[in-house]
């Protein structure tokens, strides 16, 4: 028995640790400092239909006990992420979550139906967060009859299963989580990015070029734990956990809170071994807690009958 | 793999901002090529999450020993300078593309032009350059004669010149004065510094052998996060873009927008 | 001149330095550590009709950079508040805020009415993230009309400037600013804290017994700059900025975004002596910055004409 | 204002999780009374943004020294752990208000119960009872042989008996345990433990001269921010309260909710 191996929709996991989605490329880069395959799974960078540059620099700052980054969805586009990033990562013997972005939602569409049909594609993450061109860039996922329908449509013609990405932006996390489930959702991730900002003294402007970014990296765990935690009881589909998660401390904390598997994201860049770092130190850390198989402690900060107590 | 622990034997101050830490341990046998940079995670507390580029200014094989010169500009590098002998730093590096060496050839001519905290690399480089046989000038530009450091370091390889803003050291103004003011000729320019100096020296001299080293704002330091894109000059399509952290830090003239 | 002192509605003070409300109790307890008529101001803890006891504990948990509250808003009441705590504080030549909190509107206006005969109260701050009651507990501070009908019946019956302050939990901050102006606030104080969880590992259950709480602290700093920075920009009213301050670098950051003055909430328990610290290095570092008057900063980040640049 | 630096001047290991540390400043001039706690802000990274209390274990006054024991439980006291001698601690202190001497007489019997991380408060209370001819008898209460400490220098102020939960060392079982073993009697019984150890004690004896000292988690320390309240016992209104960091943290049994 591997204990440490999780089940959700799409995505046979030997471990719950994934990178998270733009904080790991295409994995090339790490693959460098570690084999690949002894990752969970792995969330690429946002695809785009067409290529995109992204934002100008600078596009990330540090903040205490985070950073922003307003990075811009920079990506070499559906063709070239088939034809060249996926088949390279064939190699590894590892899911791959193939993470969605666009600006109106026939975008989307069209991307996950081709992205969707690769190989080593395991599961659709949706990148809800990205502002909207039709409804004067809103985001996606602030509103949520808007999410539902991304979702609806995006179900539609995926082939495999739709994890919605949710932006923790909003007044009632719930509402949208449910918005989206009701559509077809298959899981969600969360948390994305709280919107965030920094101001240099002496340029007396934004630090980032692009003014407002995404604040990642442990100062939001808080945040993430409870919407998880608040979301994780009134869904039934599962939660990838992510959000300032930096050890297996965190992972277990955020399966506590109701996460079947996590993301590590801004904490590679820390250390670029913390996710093989984490998946060893995790039988260890379930001894000392008393737990046998990973799955035991979804949701075991709230589950009455739950079998960790 | 790039790395490893560092640990610190040295660390003094060159002038009331700039420090210079001098660490030994065998990620040094890695750092043969001058331009590379570190990135050093500055101590393992949460605040401070990012780490820092740092470039290699000198590396003593024998010794295993490596250098680094650094300003104290904000919370990190303050605290870097907290840090007492014997403490160790967590290095990702030698990390980057540095100073092409084999374009420049025995007996030619190098003109080595330094900014501010942009002059460290170009020791290292120096020093390779003149074991080789090439003939090193320098042009040092600092703001004023306080800030001035490492003249005698470069004097001992070959002419060095010093520019101030405010000309209290040297030649008043920028290093392209002192380029007129001399008449300074090279068969290969190396630079590293501020921006509008290597923009500078690009207009200058837009068809020669010149490398220029940048700077940008990092995340991970090793290519997966693109925080440090820059465009690519003449691309039509607008999306193509080199890596400061992978692709350079240093490129030809000519080659990204500055 | 005196070259700190800022000018908002109700408040001329000194120095844009004011302790936050909730961090600072009715400030006996910090008259211990410094003369209270350095600062620019006091927000005193929030006022309720009756007399509260608040959350069980554990109220307070600690997270990277920040920290969870829960503390229930424990208060000895109206009537205690208006002859103990005012008169003593009345000893001091600095404006009180006095921050107004409950479940009701009526609550609000009841306790909004007697605090603001008082002698030293020269604003009302109401807080508005509280629990709405009669809208099924759902906070009045994220659905805008109820934010404004709240504003506007507490407006009538203030004797002084009422300052609304904003909860950051919400989809879009920009829309409750402007529903509460149009309401006839006098001003904002922003922001409130994010709502978080921590959870423990070996009790598998929210360290707090509330379950989930506020979180305060540099870890929010900048989701504070941001929200600023947006709303500074369309509102015709000051801002009280807050969230995560601890040093005059952090005062000039927030002035920048748009505060016109700033609260310190979070960081008086880490250093009882941050507020006169404060103030003092300000004038050191607004000569480094080469500004002649603190308020000149405001909104300097985004001020086209502004005079700093 | 009881605020400023303490110096670290020793460190070291009791147990596998339990450190002693002694520390000097002036501040210890004001450490008097047993049983009050310093807040220690343990290093200025922001990433530990509030205090430890940690209680007062010994005090000499001739030499200026405190002597603090902390069992090394999560992230603030693991780095506390790590400091050095000459190292300084920023401390807020001494708070609260600690265990009444005057309420026993010369030539009576005071027991002293201290269930783990609670002993270390109880050791300058039964040194200053000594001092004062209190007749002074101690248990001390672990969960097992190897977590046991300063045995030794209790036994030298007066009768020391240990229990442990596991039975490794002294008698197994509870505090209580012991109480009912030896037949231990009293005039004044302070204690300072986990909430259940003085749960029972209140129990046992609701009518005696009982003196508990509490722990709550803490924000301020010194009663601005409500985060360490408990209710009164008897309130009706439900609104009464005292806080642990400045009422107590030590309350006359029967004061306050356990
Ligand atoms: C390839 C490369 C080589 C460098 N080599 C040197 C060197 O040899 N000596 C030296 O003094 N400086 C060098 N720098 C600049 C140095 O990285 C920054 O001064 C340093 O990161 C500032 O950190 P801080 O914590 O003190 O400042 P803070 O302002 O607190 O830093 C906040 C964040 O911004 C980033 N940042 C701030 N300024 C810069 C900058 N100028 N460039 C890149 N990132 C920045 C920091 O890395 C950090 O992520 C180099 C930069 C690059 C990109
Ligand atoms: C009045 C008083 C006196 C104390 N005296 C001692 C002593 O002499 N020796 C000793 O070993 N311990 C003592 N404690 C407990 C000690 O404060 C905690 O063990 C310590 O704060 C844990 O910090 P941490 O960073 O290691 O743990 P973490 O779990 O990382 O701490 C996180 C937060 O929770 C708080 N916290 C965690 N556990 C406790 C606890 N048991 N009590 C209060 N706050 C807690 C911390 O202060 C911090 O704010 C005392 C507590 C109080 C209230
Ligand atoms: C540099 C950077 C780039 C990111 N790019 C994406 C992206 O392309 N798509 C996406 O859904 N999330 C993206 N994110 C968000 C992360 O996947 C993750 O949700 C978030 O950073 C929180 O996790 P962390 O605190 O572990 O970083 C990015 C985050 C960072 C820091
Ligand atoms: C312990 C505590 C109690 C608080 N109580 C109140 C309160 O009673 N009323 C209120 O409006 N805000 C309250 N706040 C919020 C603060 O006033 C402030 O808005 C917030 O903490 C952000 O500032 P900071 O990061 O500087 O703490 C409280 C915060 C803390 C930490
Ligand atoms: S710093 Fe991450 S790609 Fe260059
Ligand atoms: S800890 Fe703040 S009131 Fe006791």
């Amino acid at each position: 028995m591997n204990r440490l191996a999780v089940h959700l929709p799409g995505l046979s996991m030997r471990n719950p640790i994934m990178p998270a989605s733009g904080c790991f490329g295409f994995g090339k880069e790490y693959a460098n400092y570690f084999d690949l395959e002894q990752l969970g799974a792995i969330a690429i960078k946002a695809t785009t239909a067409e290529a995109r540059f992204g934002n100008p620099t600078p596009r990330v700052a540090e903040t205490t006990a985070g950073m922003l980054n307003a990075i811009g969805l920079q990506n070499p586009g559906l063709e070239s992420v088939m034809t060249n990033e996926l088949p390279w990562l064939e190699r590894y013997d590892v899911p791959i979550v193939a993470n969605v972005a666009g600006t109106e939602i026939d975008d989307y569409v069209a991307t996950t139906a081709k992205l969707s049909t690769a190989k080593n594609v395991h599961a659709i993450e949706l990148n809800i967060s990205c502002p909207n061109v039709k409804q004067g860039g809103i985001a996606f996922g602030t509103i949520p009859h808007i999410a539902a329908e991304l979702t609806r449509e995006v179900k539609n013609v995926s082939k495999v299963p739709v994890y919605v990405k949710l932006s923790p932006n909003v007044s009632d996390i719930v509402e949208i989580a449910r918005a989206v489930e009701e559509a077809g959702a298959d899981g969600l991730s969360m948390i994305n990015t709280l919107l965030g900002m920094r101001i240099d003294l002496r340029k007396k402007a934004p630090i980032l070029s692009n003014g407002s970014g995404g604040l990642s990296g442990p100062a939001i765990k808080p945040v993430a734990i409870r919407m998880i935690h608040q979301v994780s009881q009134v869904v039934d589909i599962p939660i990838i956990g992510m959000g300032g998660i930096q050890t297996a401390e965190d992972v277990v904390e955020f399966m506590l809170a109701g996460a079947s598997a996590v993301a590590i994201g801004t904490a590679n860049f820390t250390d670029p071994l913390v996710c093989p770092t984490v998946i060893e130190q995790l039988p260890a850390l379930l001894d000392e807690l008393g737990i046998e198989k990973i799955e035991d402690l979804i949701g075991g900060s709230w589950r009455e009958t739950c079998n960790v107590r | 793999m790039n790395k490893g622990l560092l640990t610190i034997t040295k660390q003094r101050a060159l002038t009331s901002h700039v420090m210079e830490i001098t660490c030994e341990g065998p990620l040094t046998k890695k750092m043969t090529e001058p331009g590379q940079f570190l990135h050093l995670r500055i101590d393992a507390t949460d605040d401070l999450l990012l780490r820092r580029p740092i470039s290699i200014c000198d590396v003593d094989q024998k010794q295993g020993q490596v250098k680094m010169l650094y300003r104290v500009e904000g919370k990190g590098t303050a605290r870097l300078a907290e840090k007492l002998e014997g403490m160790d730093i967590d290095v990702l590096g030698p990390l980057g593309n540095g100073f092409p060496l084999e374009v420049t050839k025995e007996g030619e001519t190098a003109l080595l032009i330094g900014g501010g905290v942009g002059v460290p690399p170009l020791y290292y480089l120096s020093k390779q350059l003149k074991a080789k046989g090439v003939k090193v000038i320098h042009i040092l530009g600092f703001q004023s004669e306080k800030d001035v450091f490492y003249k005698e370091e470069f004097t001992e390889l070959g002419p060095t010149y010093v520019s101030t803003v405010d000309g209290s050291h040297g030649t008043k103004g920028f290093v392209t004065d002192v380029i007129h003011h001399e008449g300074l000729t090279f068969d290969t320019l190396y630079s590293c510094g501020p921006t509008p100096m290597l923009q500078a020296l690009s207009t200058l001299y837009p068809d020669r052998r010149v490398f220029l080293s940048l700077e940008e704002r990092m995340g991970c330091g090793i290519g997966a996060c693109f925080a440090c894109v820059c465009h690519v000059v003449g691309d039509e399509t607008g999306t193509s873009y080199r890596k400061v952290c992978t692709d350079g830090p240093v490129f030809p003239v000519g080659e990204v927008v500055l």
